[in-house]
């Protein structure tokens, strides 16, 4: 089966770009555009792309479903441990405040929303992810 | 003198993007249509573009849209040529001088 | 696929870290030590992509500053390209004669080849339809243009092919059109 | 300036209503491919204007996300017309 060369190679040099672009957003949403969920999709967008141009089973050789299950799980896992933490000095569910107040690290705010939104991104992009393989999975038999 | 040169850039990066969409109107088949929005929409937006770099000067946005008008220029006519070859894969047929427009 | 060597991973992480700095634009501590963090992260994942192991990175450089050389004189073809489209639609009677020309390339590297289709996308009237090996099947909107252009001039496909260091003739010189 | 900015977006708006003809009446799936794909192209340009009048940068990283966004929703349709699945 021939695949498209011109495809092949110009996403070849977008995907590190395009993942590098949404690591940027997932960081960065605090202060700008976006956030968690935002990048996530982004992140499986590129991945989207290196199906289109490669074929799901090269994909699947770099990204397998171990991955996918370990990712998803740790970024709920982040996601809800932050969550319950505000509630011990006696916040409210993702009440960062109460955390900084109790512990006195000045900036600590700030940090704890990224690591939020990181642990979304990472849930999203690896559930997209998933989405997008049983989609593309025709049953063993090549179209 | 740097605004009057951006302003030329933006305007005739209109001019293209307008000629584009006329073309996408006015040309009888899908391959001639292509012709007209591949080529004026992608000089078009670069040229808006680079009279927007002018007028915000060096700084690291106008590096971001700098980035963005390569990103144009490489695409643009990647997903022109893939809706093109699996035009030409299902087989349309392209239009010859004296047939009707479709 | 061959595994790329450690100088190309480097190299890839150098260019992504550049790209996080422009997008970025803070430089305190925490977003440096961030952008670090997950551009290692992205080179982990695919830096295998952006260079091939077969090809020297001292190459890879000459090539891309004899390309980057190159695109003043391509954008004054596309301007031009653009011009003579305009002319066409703008034009009461719509003067085109569209017709697809095949063109013969002996071009083997996959960089090559995009370059080229990407590059007669943009110029003198025509589009690439598709790719199958060496052969390019291009559409034309003026098809005695698109000839001239493609089959006897002959510009862009030497020009890229001295940027890249292939040979450019063609094994065969038979023109046909499908 | 900011009035050539306000104008151009104007203009580019009128230009995105006449590729909505072709979305709505060209014959065939690939003629409203093309039209959709232009609209997009001239979505990009729309968005960074507006960043520009309103003076917020956040608005480029909307772009280039809409710009990758596009290219990919496009690559996508194309190879799903193509093989009959995306993959």
């Amino acid at each position: 089966m021939r695949r498209n060369v011109i495809i092949k190679t110009v996403s070849r040099f977008l995907v590190p770009f395009i993942q590098v672009y949404a690591l940027y957003v997932i960081v960065h949403g605090a202060l700008g555009a976006g956030g968690g969920f935002q990048g996530g999709v982004v992140f499986a967008a590129s991945f989207i792309l290196m199906i289109i141009a490669f074929g799901l089973t090269c994909v699947r050789e770099r990204f397998g479903y171990r991955w996918i299950v370990m990712l998803s799980a740790l970024g709920i896992t982040i996601y809800a441990t932050i969550g319950l933490l505000c509630l011990i000095p006696g916040g409210n569910y993702l009440e960062y405040g109460s955390i900084e107040a109790a512990l006195g690290i000045p900036h600590l705010h700030g940090y704890l929303i990224d690591a939020v939104e990181i642990g979304i991104g990472m849930t999203v992009m690896a559930i997209m992810t998933s989405i997008i393989y049983d989609m593309g999975d025709t049953g063993g038999e090549s179209p | 003198m740097l605004n009057t040169l951006a302003l030329i850039f933006i305007v005739i990066g209109l001019f293209f993007m307008i000629v584009g969409a006329i073309g996408l109107i006015r040309f009888p088949d899908f391959y001639t249509r292509v012709h007209a929005t591949g080529k004026c929409d992608t000089l078009g937006e670069g040229m808006m573009l680079f009279g927007i770099i002018l007028y915000e000067g060096m700084n690291l946005i106008s590096v971001k849209i700098l980035l963005l008008v390569i990103f144009i220029f490489v695409t643009s006519p990647t997903a022109v040529h893939a809706i093109l070859n699996v035009a030409y894969t299902h087989g349309v047929e392209p239009w010859k001088k004296g047939d009707e427009r479709r | 696929m061959k595994r790329s060597s450690v100088y190309q991973y480097i190299l890839t992480f150098g260019i992504l870290i550049l790209f996080w700095y422009i997008l970025s634009g803070y430089l305190e501590f925490f977003y440096i030590g961030a952008g670090v963090i997950c551009c290692g992260i992205v080179t982990l994942i695919s830096g295998d992509l952006v260079f091939r192991s077969d090809v020297s990175i001292s190459r890879s450089a000459r090539v891309f500053t004899r390309f980057v050389l190159y695109i003043p004189k391509l954008l004054v073809a596309i301007l031009h390209a653009n011009l003579d489209v305009a002319y066409r639609v703008l034009h009461p009677k719509m003067p085109i004669d569209p017709g697809i020309v095949t063109v013969d390339t002996s071009f083997q590297n996959d960089v090559l080849r995009t370059s080229f289709a990407n590059a007669v996308t943009l110029t003198p009237g025509t589009v690439t339809v598709d790719v199958i090996d060496g052969r390019f099947i291009v559409h034309a909107l003026v098809r005695e243009a698109g000839e001239e252009d493609l089959l006897k001039e002959r510009s862009i496909e030497r020009d890229l092919a001295r940027i890249f260091g292939e040979g450019g003739q063609p094994p065969s010189d038979e023109t046909g059109d499908l | 300036m900011i009035d050539i900015f306000h104008a151009s977006v104007i203009i580019l708006i009128l230009t995105v209503f006449i590729c909505l003809y072709r979305v709505l009446a060209g014959p065939g799936w690939e003629n409203r491919l093309i039209a959709v794909n232009t609209i997009g192209t001239k979505t990009i340009v729309v968005l960074v204007l507006v960043g520009l009048i309103y003076e917020r940068p956040l608005f480029l990283d909307i772009s280039i996300a809409y710009a990758m966004i596009n290219f990919i929703s496009t690559l996508a349709i194309a190879k799903y017309l193509r093989r009959g699945c995306v993959c």
